[in-house]
């Protein structure tokens, strides 16, 4: 059973258009000769725009007085043999990560026009980031859980190449690892979608994978509990990697500190948020009953995942890897907002995910110009950065400062709302417990200011080190300053007016997410 | 959908009835609009200015002073208006309450008449673009003054007149049910609050134009010191508590800025870092308090809401508790209160007008202020007014700080650090202040101490400026022959710490012993401020002395004054090196002697960059930035003929200035003089909390003048020559030894704690300091993140590399073994193939047999 | 005593691939003998345009079948259904692929033309005829006309040992697994008294059926196939004959003659046997566990990549016998659907992965991994197509695997019990082992340099090759983003039950 | 009729069988091995024929019978093909790939 949609207007087909965009780009960069570097860079970049463009365009369309409702809705049969569909639409969840997925790229392409990493390859490696875009722009609209799931793991295997071929010394491993944790919880993912899919039908219903049909049907109410609880472990496997959660986060800082600059910095804005964003769409709601039962559980692995990467960080000598383990406490709060499955904490996580994309991507492209520049990323190597390459410095300084939460920046945004929330979970969840994590989850926050500050400390106050003494190290270059500017402005612009964000979410969280958990309480 | 008109908000519809609202109440925030812009312009585009943008912070702050100041003006006028118009107010009921038990209930009734009649609704709510304004209507409150057993002798009620507040609030954004709005509210403690700071911010940034004139990262400092200000003054007039989170943490992080300004040297920074780091830690106070507030207060972030719904007790005690000590926990770490003062003697490592600006009027008051603008908040939680135990965390933290701050403050040689530790202890006045009831002394304390605290400091940076910018107090003496004004404005700073009448430090600390001898702390920390305030009188008598009176010690011929600052040389010539290219053989000893010689007027400053500058011309701004400063240390060739010389007049003027309000400022609240301060300490919510507001006692003030006499008298006979026999008693007695050293040793708590955790070994003072440490001080910056540290590696290189790393290792490795073991299966020879087949076949049919065999 | 002899009813539309099939057989032996060496090449020719004129009465029957009925025929023992059909089509196809990947691989050995075009053509003629097999007379036929030109492809480099090798292994096991597979028949056809598999079926699920020694029958039968797919423990002979005999046969071996097992298969267990399914889940859910893990783990810890491929596609039965273990007869589309869907997708992507294995072949004339080593780095087109061929076999999306991979999962939910689930588990690790293997050949062609005095000069690659990899890896890469078709191809493909 | 004794036999000739496939090394003599479980299964149908009074059984029997011959023909053409290359019909010696 197809559902068509007759209603195919302009804005709906420039939603699809956005998304497969870049695959048809990397299809064509393709067929480019290789030798051709500056067309197939303009090539790229052409396709990223166009994206872009595509994207602002849905901006500018959207309806704000209705953020929580489907927009650019389309729907299409696609298998209908298990009555999959290709159905996707925006709303307040969608609209933040999509252009945030559409922005990282666009830059990431800018950046590399100058910094390729080894071996060269410009087309290769735009062909993965165009792919990769696809793959991150279609999960985030995609309302059918096998549409989702082919999506989500679309962007597997480009960010396996990217770390594989231009990874650093350890790159085999890492990428291993990053593959085969991700596949694990996927494999795990679908045989929860499968179930889904089976207990939704029967009672003269047809079953169905499409996601808002299946919060409608109310699963909560209709599955066993022990069922439903082994269903959500399965989401919450896929999911958990992927964001990814104290223990499943190993796979992490290997992956972020092997990972070439642009690979880092995908990674961290957005593939992260791809694990979280799977909680907030299709877990929770449709789980609800569930979802309260492992909403301590999820809270306690944020809290650990908080402290525990905040301790992590501590014991780094290589600042990517510090950076890297610094998303996992990030996550944490943005973890911890989700677990306390209220507005104010899902509100809150939403807006983690963005800063975090923004702030710790910023971070590592920092960290990558500086790889560049000294060839080592050691700590105790580094120095004094800020008298060699002021702008740099600063620009570390004041990505630390907006990863450490200080208000009227955009980290803010995700980390203090997550912890308000805390106090007050969801009715039904134990307070007591919730609170605990609260205050465990408010030291993380003096952590983070101090391996924050250490690293800047060490990096970039004092006097350069001997070694680079001589060194003649060039500041910020243009095309770092035009990848650059736009996410320091928007680290600005959000902490400044949350509301950009915030009120486009909250009426998609209100009846999207939030709804579910209510209603399941009564 | 977005709120981007947010700063454009108008009062939608009438405002209250009672009264209205003043042009510049309306539009206060043009105050901290000011720095802000002052910020970002000088971060911009300050390096294209003349001077590095310095002059524009100048005039933008002054414009700030001017508005705050006129601000002031309109508030105290105000009131008046409002009641001598004659618009009958909704509520203007005089209440006078003999039974304390008939107080509570008196409040309730205020506050339901304003809620009622005074808060129009201006705004539909989700309407983001509309402001919301609320306004009390003024009232004649009259409370009984003492509530705690009308012992003193100013049980008498007097009348007080209650200044309403103002609030003007933008939605911000939504989240979840609410709107969070951006606003701004003004009552008489945020007024004062921005006077207060507009005046020493000013200050100090025309101090600094003098101070830092060749430093090269002046710009920087110049946004800093503009960025800091904007923190504060956002801070006090907040309508939120969200927003007042922002404002504090805007300012940690100029501190930061601020502290590390010479950030070459890993001391500045690691004071930088310490400083936030601390402050940080308190501030997880902070998150969490204001998460309580916030649910207790039925989702609001609205500072006037949180404050009424704790007068009326709609917030259960327990959670007020938990809040108040949550909050304090915030005030104690930002304050620097015990046990987490000793960042504030290590932010003495930024530039000296920072120093001001820092322990004056911003930064380490904002604790003070933060409690005294959720006092009702505090005041219901620890019933100050009516506390059985006798003491609360609040007067006992601040009692604490100020006996230990004040007997560290003997022991340092570093003028500013006597300085530094004498701000804690005044700061735990204030602390203390609000810990037993006299919440008017407390914040009147802050205003005046503000004063006088900026010009010690600027004082010291005045001196220290003439003398090739050492701290060190050794180096000094009689400096008041050579810098008269700094010397007698000084003077006038030291008195009015000591707080002898008639200069302001007076007033302000006898009003908050006033109220610990009224509200029944009579025994307890009324003594504790009066041997404060002997101890603070004996310090500065030893400080004064030391600087003024005597012999100059100081270096006095360039080759001194090479060797002084060579250290300093070092890592000046690196930073050339990696400069714009400038030539570094430039700036070196030879720069400062012929620089010395080619300087003919002492006055005229800088002629340590003669060789640079006249080749380059001595205002050219590259050649500022060169030439190799850092203010504090590239002066030295300045004084001729050996001997420190009077500063120029944009480091005199602000001393004098400051003098003069050290003179002034605590007269206004004088009872002769009409307690003018009420204007601004009777407001709304510490009104209806019912904090008492005692009257002016004779023998509290005696009592405490007394105290501070004796400690005069005894520190100027001392340093007279009478050494009652106590000269070398440190030597002579083990206890008085021990204690020296462990003043020396700042009682131990950065050293001992450092050393224990650190090195791992259990030192002398063996388990009792460890266990101190470990359970009393785990907020100290240092300890923790070396614990940290320590623990993390642990973590790190044991449970994540080894333990989850390895089961994921090795279930991989267990898969690749049995792979082997499978290969085996193939071993090549056909017939073993034939036997596995045959093999498995007849396994396979025998299993089958036997169990559908059993079946049938 | 002879009865009138009455013709059977021949449906000669039905019977099209067959007769085009036999009739290319007739020409190009024919032709053959009529041409010198030089022209032989035109028997090959013939021959792949044979293949495809076969594949045109099934797109005519396609449009009748569809909405018609099976055609019937020989009393039941010939049947040509949508299932039919579809794999009818699916097994041309692949012996399509297969005679473009051995154009010149053939030619350029010094091998004989004619002839092995006539084997593969004998070998797919039986295989077709497998698909319509109702009976246990002409599935036993088509088995064996099926295999024993297999033996001979095996074998078809005589001057190798390896080739040789191959052939034996082959061979002495092939027979004895259809000896095995004939003493099962005989008991069945004892104990039913019929031939024709509905007869049987029906049989089965009676009284007749309920004697331990028809389970013990029906098992022997099962293991005869077992050994055609390859399943643990009846898999040893593959990974030699894979590896000793030419890549294209290899190829032809382990996607037609493997599919052609999994038909008989399907046929027998869902008409004949699902009776006793309380037998046959069993035996089949061992079979798949075993299969996959084993299969899994053993490449793990290959250097060849032949013999890598070789287990691969031992675990891929695997994957493929899951339906089989879970299959119920209320359902019996859902679970005839899965198997057919991933046959269909496994096709393409293993054909594509030993296209790109003799192509690389060709170039470096080895077949060891690290041979592989740096590949992408002088012939990316080359690294990315094999990586996305084995990626697809990994199952991961968006490349057609994953709904091969999905198809049969999602089987095991049809009738959720609690058999299913652990080997939904097992199906879970084992997707993860899997990939780590196929990870490890990306990774040496992408991650590695490549080692010193590898030719690294572009060379072009034939056009039947070119086309060969076009083919699979369009279907590869398509398929995966509108898995929708094949997913409807499995659903049309009912097997007629009578 | 004494089905069981048919069957018996059969058993026991395909037991022969299998034991010589599995016990000789000489080539040729697995391949008459396998003749002889071939047969076997000859007997089992065509006994299982006359029980059932149908000819189905002794049609298998007689397609059993050709393809067996086919079979072995083609067995036996392997087997020369690697006496030739090896000068030997000792299956131990056929064991070049492994693992």
């Amino acid at each position: 059973m197809a559902i068509i949609d007759g209603n195919v207007n302009l804005d709906n087909a420039v939603l699809s258009v956005a998304t497969f965009a870049p695959l048809a780009g990397a299809a064509v960069l393709g067929l480019l000769p290789k030798r051709e570097e500056f067309l197939v860079k303009a090539w790229a970049l052409g396709t990223s725009v166009f994206t872009l463009l595509c994207g602002l365009y849905l901006v500018l369309r959207f309806d704000y007085g209705n953020a929580g409702a489907p927009q650019f809705e389309r729907s299409h049969s696609w298998i209908d043999v298990i009555n999959s569909n290709y159905h996707v639409f925006m709303d307040g969840l969608s609209l933040p990560l999509f252009l945030l997925s559409m922005v990282i790229t666009t830059l990431c392409i800018i950046y590399s026009w100058d910094h390729w990493p080894e071996p060269r390859n410009p087309k290769a490696f735009l062909m993965l980031m165009l792919i990769l875009e696809t793959g991150m722009l279609g999960s985030f609209i995609a309302e059918d859980l096998i549409l989702f799931f082919v999506f989500f793991e679309l962007v597997l295997l480009p960010m396996y190449f990217m770390i594989g071929v231009w990874g650093g010394e350890q790159r085999q491993y890492a990428s291993l690892k990053f593959f085969l944790f991700t596949l694990f919880g996927s494999a795990l993912m679908i045989l929860s979608f499968l179930a889904l899919y089976f207990k939704s039908g029967g009672a003269g219903l047809e079953p169905t994978f499409d996601i808002p049909m299946l919060i409608e049907r109310g699963m909560s109410d209709t599955l066993v509990r022990s069922t439903e609880l082994l269903i959500f472990g399965g989401l919450f496997m896929g999911f958990a990697i992927k964001v990814p959660m104290f223990p499943f986060h190993t796979w992490l800082p290997d992956a972020h500190t092997q990972a070439p600059t642009v690979g880092s910095v995908i990674l961290a804005a957005v593939l992260l948020k791809l694990g979280t964003y799977g909680f907030i769409r299709i877990a929770i709601p449709i789980l609800p009953a569930a979802a309260k039962e492992y909403a301590p559980l999820i809270a306690v692995l944020a809290t650990i995942g908080i402290i525990y990467g905040a301790l992590g960080c501590l014991a780094q000598k290589d600042m990517k890897r510090l950076i890297a383990f610094s998303s996992v406490a990030h996550m944490g709060f943005v973890m911890l907002g989700i677990a306390t499955l209220t507005d104010y904490g899902i509100n809150a996580a939403v807006f983690g995910m963005v800063a975090h994309g923004l702030i710790t991507g910023m971070l590592f492209f920092v960290a990558g110009s500086v790889k560049e520049r000294f060839h080592t990323l050691e700590i105790r190597r580094l120095g004094g950065l800020l008298v060699q390459a002021p702008k740099l410095g600063w620009i570390l300084g004041f990505c630390s400062m907006a990863s450490l939460g200080l208000p009227g920046l955009a980290g803010f945004w995700g980390e203090f709302p997550a912890i308000l929330s805390t106090f007050n979970p969801a009715e039904g969840l134990s307070v007591a417990l919730f609170r605990t994590c609260m205050v465990i989850a408010s030291i993380g926050t003096v952590l983070a200011a101090g391996y924050l500050l250490w690293l800047f400390q060490r990096t970039a106050f004092g006097t350069p080190k001997e070694e680079w003494a001589t060194t003649e190290v060039h500041d910020v270059e243009r095309p770092e300053w035009l990848a650059w500017a736009p996410l320091l402005a928007g680290i600005v612009l959000f902490g400044i007016l949350p509301g950009i964000v915030f009120d486009i979410t909250d009426p998609a969280v209100n009846e999207r997410v939030t709804a579910a958990v209510v209603a399941q309480g009564k | 959908m977005l709120n981007i008109g947010l700063l454009a908000t108008e009062a939608g519809g009438a405002a209250a009835e009672g009264f209205e609202a003043g042009w510049l109440t309306r539009h206060v925030w043009l105050i901290p609009l000011l720095p802000v812009v002052s910020f970002v312009v000088t971060l911009f585009f300050g390096k294209r200015f003349k001077g590095g943008g310095a002059w524009f912070g100048v005039s933008m702050m002054g414009l700030a002073l001017l508005l705050s100041t006129a601000l002031g003006v309109e508030w105290m006028g105000r009131g008046h208006v409002g009641i001598e118009e004659g618009q009958p107010p909704a509520v203007a009921a005089t209440y006078r309450g003999t039974a304390s038990g008939d107080q509570e209930h008196q409040v309730q009734q205020v506050i339901e008449e304003a809620e009622r009649t005074g808060e129009p609704k201006a705004s539909i709510p989700g309407h983001g673009e509309e402001g919301e304004e609320h306004a009390l209507p003024a009232g004649r409150f009259s409370l009984p003054a003492a509530e705690s057993g009308g012992e003193g002798p100013a049980g008498e009620p007097h009348a007080v007149e209650v200044r309403p507040y103002h609030e003007a609030e933008a939605g911000w954004f939504h989240i979840g049910p609410i709107e969070v709005g951006f606003g701004f509210h003004i009552d008489g403690f945020a007024v004062i609050m921005l006077f207060t700071v507009s005046f020493i911010s000013f200050l100090v940034h025309l101090f600094s134009t003098e101070y830092l004139r060749d430093d090269r990262r002046r710009t920087h400092y110049f946004a800093s010191l503009g960025l800091f200000t904007a923190g504060m003054l956002l801070m006090v007039s907040s309508s939120t508590s969200l927003q007042l989170l922002l404002g504090w943490e805007i300012m940690g992080l100029c501190s930061f800025l601020l502290i590390g300004h010479w950030w070459e040297e890993s001391k500045n920074s690691d004071a930088a870092l310490k400083a936030f780091f601390t402050t940080r830690t308190g501030d997880v106070g902070l998150l969490v308090g204001l998460s309580i507030l916030f649910f207790g207060a039925g989702q609001t972030f609205n500072i006037a809401k949180i404050n009424q719904q704790a007068i009326t007790g709609e917030i259960p005690r327990s959670w007020l508790v938990a809040a108040a000590v949550a909050l304090f926990i915030a005030c104690i770490g930002k304050s620097a209160q015990f046990p987490l003062h000793t960042w504030l003697p290590d932010a003495m490592a930024g530039p000296t007008p920072a120093s001001a600006l820092i322990h004056a009027a911003t930064m380490v008051v904002a604790g003070v202020y933060m409690v005294g603008r959720f006092y009702p908040v505090f005041f219901s939680a620890f019933r100050i007014a009516n506390n059985a135990l006798g003491f609360n965390i609040i007067a006992l933290i601040g009692g604490i700080t100020i006996i230990i701050a004040g007997l560290l403050a003997f022991v340092q040689q570093d003028i500013k650090k006597v300085l530094a530790y004498s701000t804690v202890s005044q700061l735990g006045y204030m602390v203390m202040g609000l810990g037993v009831g006299a919440w008017t002394g407390a914040i009147f304390h802050l205003f005046t101490h503000a004063f006088f605290k900026a010009l010690l400091f600027m004082g010291a940076g005045s001196i220290s400026h003439a003398c090739w910018h050492s701290f060190d107090m050794r180096d000094f003496g009689g400096l008041r022959k050579h810098m008269p004004k700094t010397f007698v404005t000084f003077m006038i700073g030291t008195v009015a710490l000591m707080g002898l009448p008639p200069l302001a430090g007076f007033w302000s600390k006898d009003e908050i012993l006033l109220g610990a001898w009224t509200n029944g702390y009579r025994g307890t920390f009324f003594l504790v401020g009066c041997v404060g305030a002997a101890l603070t009188c004996a310090y500065m008598t030893r400080v004064v002395y030391k600087t003024f009176w005597g012999e100059y010690k100081g270096p006095q011929t360039p080759d001194a004054i090479e060797h002084a600052s060579h250290a300093a040389h070092g890592h000046h010539d690196a930073h050339d090196d990696a400069v714009e290219n400038q030539a570094p053989a430039l700036v070196g000893a030879s720069a400062y002697q012929e620089g010395a010689k080619a300087s003919a007027d002492p006055g005229v400053k800088a002629a340590a960059h003669g060789t640079v500058q006249s080749e380059r011309g001595p205002h050219d701004d590259e050649a500022s930035h060169t030439a190799d400063d850092h203010g504090d240390s590239a002066h030295a060739g300045a004084p001729l003929g050996g001997y420190p010389h009077e500063s120029p007049w944009p480091i005199t003027v602000p001393l004098i200035v400051l003098a003069v309000m050290s003179v002034v400022a605590g007269i206004i609240n004088a009872p002769f003089f009409g307690l003018q301060f009420t204007h601004f300490s009777a407001i709304e919510p510490i009104v209806a909390a019912g904090v008492p507001e005692p009257s002016f006692s004779g023998v509290v003030a005696v009592i405490s003048t007394l105290g501070a006499l004796a400690g005069l008298g005894l520190a100027v006979a001392w340093w007279r020559g009478m050494r009652f026999g106590l000269d070398g008693l440190t030597r002579r007695n083990g206890l008085a030894g021990a204690g020296y050293r462990l003043l020396e040793q700042k009682y131990y708590l950065d050293a001992l704690y450092e050393r224990v955790i650190v090195r791992g070994i259990k030192g002398p003072m063996a388990s009792a300091a460890y266990w101190f440490n470990q359970n009393v001080l785990d907020g100290v910056a240092h300890g923790v993140s070396a614990t940290a540290r320590r623990a993390a590696t642990f973590t790190y290189d044991v449970v994540d590399q080894e333990v989850v790393d390895g089961t994921v290792n090795s279930v991989g490795a267990g898969a690749t073994g049995l792979g082997r073991g499978f290969k085996h299966m193939a071993s090549g020879k056909v017939q073993q193939y034939v036997a596995y087949l045959i093999g498995g076949a007849a396994a396979g049919a025998l299993v089958i047999f036997a169990i559908t065999f059993n079946r049938s | 005593m002879l009865a009138a002899f009455q013709a059977p009813h021949l449906d000669y539309a039905a019977l099209g691939p067959e007769i085009v099939l036999t009739a290319t057989l007739v020409v190009a032996i024919c032709v053959d003998l009529a041409l010198d060496e030089r022209s032989k090449v035109w028997v090959t020719r013939i021959t792949g345009l044979g293949i495809l004129l076969a594949t045109l009465p099934i797109f005519y029957l396609a449009d009748q079948g569809i909405s018609g009925e099976a055609r019937v025929m020989f009393g039941g023992a010939y049947v040509t259904d949508t299932f039919a059909l579809v794999l009818k089509a699916l097994l041309l196809i692949s012996g399509f692929v297969v005679f473009l990947l051995s154009f010149d691989y053939i030619g350029e050995g010094d091998y004989y033309e004619g002839e092995f075009a006539y084997m593969v053509l004998s070998s797919l003629l039986g295989m077709v005829v497998m698909a319509s097999a109702r009976d246990l007379v002409t599935i036993f036929v088509a088995l064996e006309l099926l295999s024993i030109p297999g033996y001979l492809l095996a074998g078809w480099r005589k001057r190798d040992q390896r080739s040789n090798e191959a052939s034996l292994k082959y061979y002495l096991l092939g027979v004895l697994a259809s000896a095995l597979m004939l003493y099962g028949m005989s008991l069945i056809y004892g104990f039913t008294g019929s031939l024709v598999l509905t007869d049987i079926g029906a049989k089965l699920g009676g009284p007749a059926g309920d004697k331990p020694i028809v389970a013990v029958a029906i098992f022997l039968v099962i293991v005869g196939f077992a050994f055609k797919i390859s399943a643990v423990p009846f898999h040893l002979w593959a990974p030699d004959t894979y590896e000793g005999a030419p890549t294209p046969v290899t190829a032809f071996l382990s996607v037609a003659s493997k599919t052609a097992g999994f038909i008989a298969l399907l046929e027998l267990t869902f008409v004949a046997f699902l009776g006793r399914g309380d037998v046959t889940r069993p035996i089949f859910w061992v079979l798949a566990a075993l299969t996959m893990t084993i299969g899994n783990l053993t490449a793990l810890r290959q250097s060849n990549v032949v013999r890598l491929l070789a287990y691969s596609s031992v675990a891929q039965a695997g994957f493929i016998l899951v339906p089989f273990a879970v299959a119920t007869r209320d359902e019996a589309q859902e679970y005839i659907g899965s198997a057919v869907v991933y046959l269909l997708l496994y096709a393409g992507m293993n054909l594509g992965a030993f296209a790109v294995v003799i192509a690389v072949a060709r170039r470096t004339r080895s077949g060891a991994i690290a041979s592989y080593r740096g590949l992408f780095s002088y012939a990316p087109g080359l690294a990315t197509t094999f990586s996305v061929f084995l990626l697809s076999l990994a199952g991961i999306p968006p490349l057609a695997g994953w709904y091969a991979k999905f198809a049969v999962i999602r089987s095991l939910f049809v009738d959720f019990s609690v058999a299913g689930a652990a080997l939904g588990i097992v199906v879970a690790v084992n997707t993860a082992i899997a990939a780590a293997y196929y990870l490890q050949l990306i990774r040496e062609m992408f991650f590695r340099p490549a080692e010193e005095g590898v030719d690294v000069r572009p060379r072009p690659h034939p056009a039947p090759l070119v086309a060969a990899l076009g083919i699979t890896l369009t279907l590869t890469v398509v398929l995966g983003f509108i898995p929708g078709v094949v997913a409807r191809l499995g659903d049309l493909s009912t097997i007629f039950t009578g | 009729m004494y089905l069981n004794e048919f069957l018996l036999l059969s058993a026991v000739l395909f037991s022969c069988g299998v034991y010589g496939v599995l016990a000789r090394r000489n080539g040729v003599l697995v391949l008459m091995s396998i003749e002889l479980i071939l047969n076997a299964v000859n007997i089992n149908l065509v006994a299982f024929g006359a029980f059932h009074g149908q000819v189905d059984g002794q049609v298998f029997a007689l397609f059993t019978v050709a393809i067996a011959a086919a079979e072995v023909g083609v067995g036996l053409a392997i087997v020369l093909l690697i006496y030739r290359n090896t000068r030997s019909i000792d299956l131990d010696q056929v064991a070049q790939m492994k693992g």
